[in-house]
């Protein structure tokens, strides 16, 4: 039963030297430029939402610890099933800022093809599995990808990602269920952002916390400090390790704080107070982990402000080629409903093209 | 007597009911201290308190369930499920119990629920905030169905759902939530569950439509009228139970008819309609009953323009059903 | 956390004068009484339904102290919801032996009208709502009648009956996280009788118990002896209690066996083995409690052999009376699918009956 | 060639496709020691063990997703959900995931599964046991449904199915599982997926049907016969996508049509097929399209005779549309 929340660099930037992973500067550079990068990324994303340039946006600010930790813990070959709001995973994986933002814009280079709405990325050849709207549907499939691994004897891992209020979804019981009953390699990865949008993590739930919820499942269960990368890193690692050695799922619960809005539609003073906001961006995870790193000598003023005009301007070169590019053809929303397109299907196309035509 | 949108119609309708009838409670996500994400029930957590306001857990299938428990005891719930896409976690429930409860216990326990949802597209949400699934709910019996397309209709159907009997889900086009504006008089009425309306007399074609598709209809029906095509609309508001009188009776008279929707072609309600005017006025029919509807792939989210029927595609239907 | 099973008549009828909760003998009379009714009763549907008088049942034979006891343990103003196989529960309560073979026979004097399956027993005179095939679904239902029964500042408690099977449901997860997060009056009374049709216990769940599943909605859970009547009932009384003085929900797993087949389709030799089945049958809940009242005196050769005499011609004659119901009428077919029939069922009311003349 | 029943026919098929492709791995409930409810899986456990015939934990939404999983990482599930009435606690995941994924992800992550159902009335199962509720998944975009009427159609759909790169929601009409027996070839076949079979040639009169009411048609048809009445019976056994072209063939042949169906009428498949010769083969058309199917109720246990299009019901039809 777990009954403390893991954590290894307190809110001042200093680690426990018996719990710091020591991970090589290279590394911890590699986890604060991805970290900087999504930031940068969200706060772009906001503007042009803003400016009418994009429908919809869901931003990942304060969360940034919770995702890149825990991706950063697995290997290439292991599978990610996002939720949707883990942008600094899909950077650290490897989707391109331009990849990303030709996604939200829907254009003809989006690998989706501009039939997805919002955050809704995913890559085949990266492992990551398109996240959808519908919250919590990734979790069993996650368990499933984990079964059929073992299955073939691959020694794949796979990592689930939800939130708070996915743990209510009738998948997250299902799903947990299956792993334990088949001892499934998946990580279920409680990102506990205190909120659904409105609603708060205490209308949500009454079990002491997610992870106890573990012991529904014979499962292990562990909590850690959501805004702390380097915890994030050590108790994925663990469950990764375990997954992978034949020891089954694990439940993690990060806790964190969205720090922003649920979406740009969502307007959050309506439900919660200012103050409330304020007390977690004292536990900002990148100013923790840019403390961290200055306190061991590995960083300062002038590699941050070039990290963040590097960052910045990346995001805005991302932004301009995505945005040269045009919509979908016509013929492409018609493809992919099935391997080949049906009778049905042709004639519907037919007529697409003709109506456009005749006006 | 005020101009309303149909989001501050609803409301309208939810707060005088609930102000009347103490066992109306709403539940759903998000509809307490936030009002709803389209603010449907804006102030009514204040008005009511959070007993009869409740802001539920995130399950669909809770939130239908529980609502569905609450019925059985003797309260009159209305559930919100945030978009129409989200509403298949409680599709066993619903299928499985909600439309079959009155049935299978021989009358002992009706259920009288209301279940809102915001439905189509319009609004850039893709596949997974603009679906019109209206077919599932129509197919299956013991559910009555009903798409307001104005404000004074969606009050008036909204009290007479809240006061049916039955379990009804209630659709709500949302691209209409805000950029539709009407009279609609205070205090009760209700429009009748089961009639149709004529929006646009007309003596040539016939188009059968509801929700945000029956402005465009009206749309292409007066672009057909400057070309010299009288046209007929037809606004169903309530698909299940349906007017069938009121099709009839219209292709009686103009021979022609043209179904429009935004669901997906195959089993949309369009078929339903077609094969029903087939069955009941197949000698005064002049020409193919045509569909124009959303397409058999799912919706799409950058081409959402071009996956929705458009005034042009239906004026082209009129006209070539007007030109058979 | 429950570490322990309740047991307070053990095998040999000998109970634990500390626990007993000393019940007076016509109310202990009451019990056996209806335990003996609902064995003549399965023993008789299943000698009807081999006879081809009766398309399909499933039987509660070994599982009597579970719903019996626990059923006992409420008022007549709570309600139940139950899944199909507790009968003992129905018969308890006052559904009528004759209601029970009308229902299970679909004829003109079945409650439900002849349109219900199997053991879809309910009453709504009695609060008992009733049980449908899909497995799971009643629990989120106890939980809003509770729900309402709250709001409503009525003083009912719901009790939902549910297999171990039926844990694995997503119901069962989110009606428990409803009812924990509205502290619902709600009893989650799960029957573990080992199976769900075919697959055994350790293949359904992989947590030590179904008890401790509790924990992950903030939740007491408890494990009780579903096959020793009076602990079944001290521990529902217990939960009971809680929910009227508005503690909140209660999970109990009575740890029983299902004596018979899954239903009379089910053939179980092919997944279990004799040995086990025999190992069970020691502990038949009825015969333990005759044992512990014959311990007490309370109970004899006589009595044993008049009642099982009282209950087999009882379910005679109701079996008697309701073979003699005619088949319901065509109209009522087409009846309470609306409260008022809609102008298409009117029509196809017609059809069906103009089919009827023709041929 | 032996003469199987259409359960061992189905177990054929998965005997032997397994042999040859070990992706493909079973899930379901009381599919491995037990064999499934119905013995579709009878010695498949015994002879490809727990690894690939899964008996799952009661949830059908864990079966489904898990399958799903599974088939994004390469394998190829048979998914067996025990009564298709108890499939819907995975609508969600079918409808807005497993129908979607192909298309979502531009392509990248086809989801190649098929999930096996028995379906239909006839049993005496009550409205828990006998629904058919193809209609849902017809109106899906992105799945294929497939319902066989007899043993050789029932293996070489399913060999098919298994090998389409698509998701197939494959119908087993229940009532016919032990009752319809036929010839059926040793080894790989398949019946191509989107082709309907004549399965009686005539000149009045079409009827179009699938499943367990082929056989009730055909019943009817010769009845017909004997009176006059020349029928031609055409089994659609793929209902998504559609054989239009045989449809429309027929019809311009016969100009008269009855489509059976068990599903409830409105908006049953007969609806589609109805509004599809409408606009195809108007002008061929002598009579309206006639419906015979279940009711717009519950399915009904005690009187499920009632309840369900018989030989008597699709003659009348047949005579009045022949009369018309
Ligand atoms: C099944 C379903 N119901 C409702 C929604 C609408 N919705 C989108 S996100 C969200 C809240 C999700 O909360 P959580 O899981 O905590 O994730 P977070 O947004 O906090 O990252 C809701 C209710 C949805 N997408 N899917
Ligand atoms: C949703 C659903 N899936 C499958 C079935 C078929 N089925 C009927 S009973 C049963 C097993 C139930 O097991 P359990 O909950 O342990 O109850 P028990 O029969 O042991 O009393 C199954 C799989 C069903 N009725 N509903
Ligand atoms: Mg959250
Ligand atoms: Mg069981």
């Amino acid at each position: 039963m777990p009954t403390e929340m893991l954590q290894i660099v307190n809110e001042e930037g200093k680690s426990d030297s018996k719990l710091d992973p020591d991970l090589p500067q290279s590394e911890l550079h590699k986890l604060y430029r991805t970290m900087v990068y999504t930031r940068a990324f969200d706060n772009r994303m906001i503007a042009m939402q803003r400016q009418g340039r994009m429908s919809f946006y869901a931003p990942c600010v304060g969360e940034e610890a919770a995702h890149i930790g825990s991706a950063y813990a697995l290997k290439p070959e292991d599978w990610l099933f996002p939720q949707y709001r883990e942008q600094g995973a899909m950077i650290l994986r490897g989707i391109s800022l331009e990849q990303l933002v030709s996604s939200l814009l829907g254009n003809r280079n989006d690998a989706n093809k501009g039939r997805s709405f919002a955050n809704a990325w995913g890559d085949r050849s990266l492992n990551i599995v398109h996240s959808s709207a519908p919250v919590g549907t990734q979790i069993p499939l996650a368990v499933g990808a984990a079964m059929a691994a073992k299955l073939r004897g691959d020694k794949t891992v796979t990592l689930a990602y939800f939130g708070d209020g996915a743990t209510s979804s009738g998948y997250f019981h299902v799903a947990l269920n299956f792993a334990s009953v088949f001892k499934a390699p998946t990580i279920f990865f409680c990102k506990n952002n205190q909120y659904a949008v409105s609603v708060p993590i205490h209308r949500q739930l009454a079990s002491k916390n997610v992870a106890v919820k573990a012991a529904a499942y014979g499962m292990e269960g562990v909590q850690v400090d959501g805004n702390d990368i380097l915890a994030v890193y050590c108790v994925t690692k663990e469950a990764e390790e375990r997954a992978r050695s034949g020891g089954g799922p694990t439940l993690i619960e990060a806790i964190t704080y969205r720090m922003g809005a649920h979406s740009t539609a969502d307007d959050p003073t309506r439900y919660r107070r200012q103050e409330e906001v304020e007390s977690w961006k004292k536990k900002d995870p990148i100013k923790r982990f840019r403390l961290y790193l200055e306190n061991r000598g590995l960083w300062g003023e002038k590699e941050e402000s070039d990290l963040w005009t590097e960052a910045e301007n990346m995001v805005s070169e991302a932004v301009r080629r995505a945005e040269a590019a045009p919509l979908p053809t016509v013929e492409s929303m018609f493809e992919d409903v099935y391997k080949e397109m049906s009778p049905a299907l042709k004639e519907q196309l037919q007529d697409a093209l003709t109506s456009r035509e005749s006006r | 007597m005020s101009v309303l949108t149909i989001v501050q119609a609803i409301n309208k309708a939810l707060t005088e009911e609930m102000g009347k009838d103490d066992s109306i409670v709403l539940l759903g996500e998000d509809i307490g201290v936030n009002g709803g994400v389209f603010r449907a029930t804006e102030g009514l957590y204040q008005s009511f308190g959070p007993n009869r306001v409740i802001d539920t857990p995130l399950a669909e299938s809770g939130i239908i369930g529980v609502a569905m428990g609450m019925s059985l005891y003797g309260l009159k719930p209305v559930a919100e499920i945030q978009f129409l896409d989200f509403i298949y976690p409680a599709f066993d429930l619903i299928v499985n119990e909600l439309a079959k409860f009155r049935y299978r216990t021989g009358g002992q326990y009706p259920t009288h629920i209301v279940i809102r949802a915001p439905c189509g597209g319009g609004i850039k949400g893709g596949m997974y905030h603009s679906q019109s699934s209206e077919s599932y709910f129509i197919h299956t019996a013991g559910l009555k169905v009903v798409m307001p397309s104005n404000p004074y209709d969606a009050k008036g159907l909204l009290v007479a759902s809240i006061r049916d009997a039955d379990p009804v889900i209630f659709l709500e086009p949302k691209r209409l939530y805000r950029s539709v504006k009407g009279e609609v008089p205070e205090g009760s009425y209700t429009v009748p569950i089961g009639n149709a309306s004529v929006v646009a007399k007309g003596e040539d074609v016939s188009v059968f439509t509801y929700g945000a598709m029956v402005h465009v209809a009206l749309e292409a029906a007066k672009k057909a009228d400057e070309k010299g095509i009288s046209v007929e609309v037809i606004d169903l508001r309530t698909l299940s139970p349906l007017d069938f009188e009121a099709i009839v009776d219209s292709v009686r008279k103009t021979g022609r008819a043209v179904v429009v929707h935004e669901a997906p072609r195959t089993l949309g309600f369009g078929a339903e309609i077609s094969a029903l005017i087939s069955e009941k006025a197949f000698l005064h029919l002049e020409a193919p009953v045509t569909r124009v509807t959303g397409y058999d792939t799912p919706f799409h989210y950058s081409l959402e323009e071009v996956y929705l029927p458009s005034v042009g595609k239906v004026l082209n239907a009129i006209e070539k059903t007007a030109g058979f």
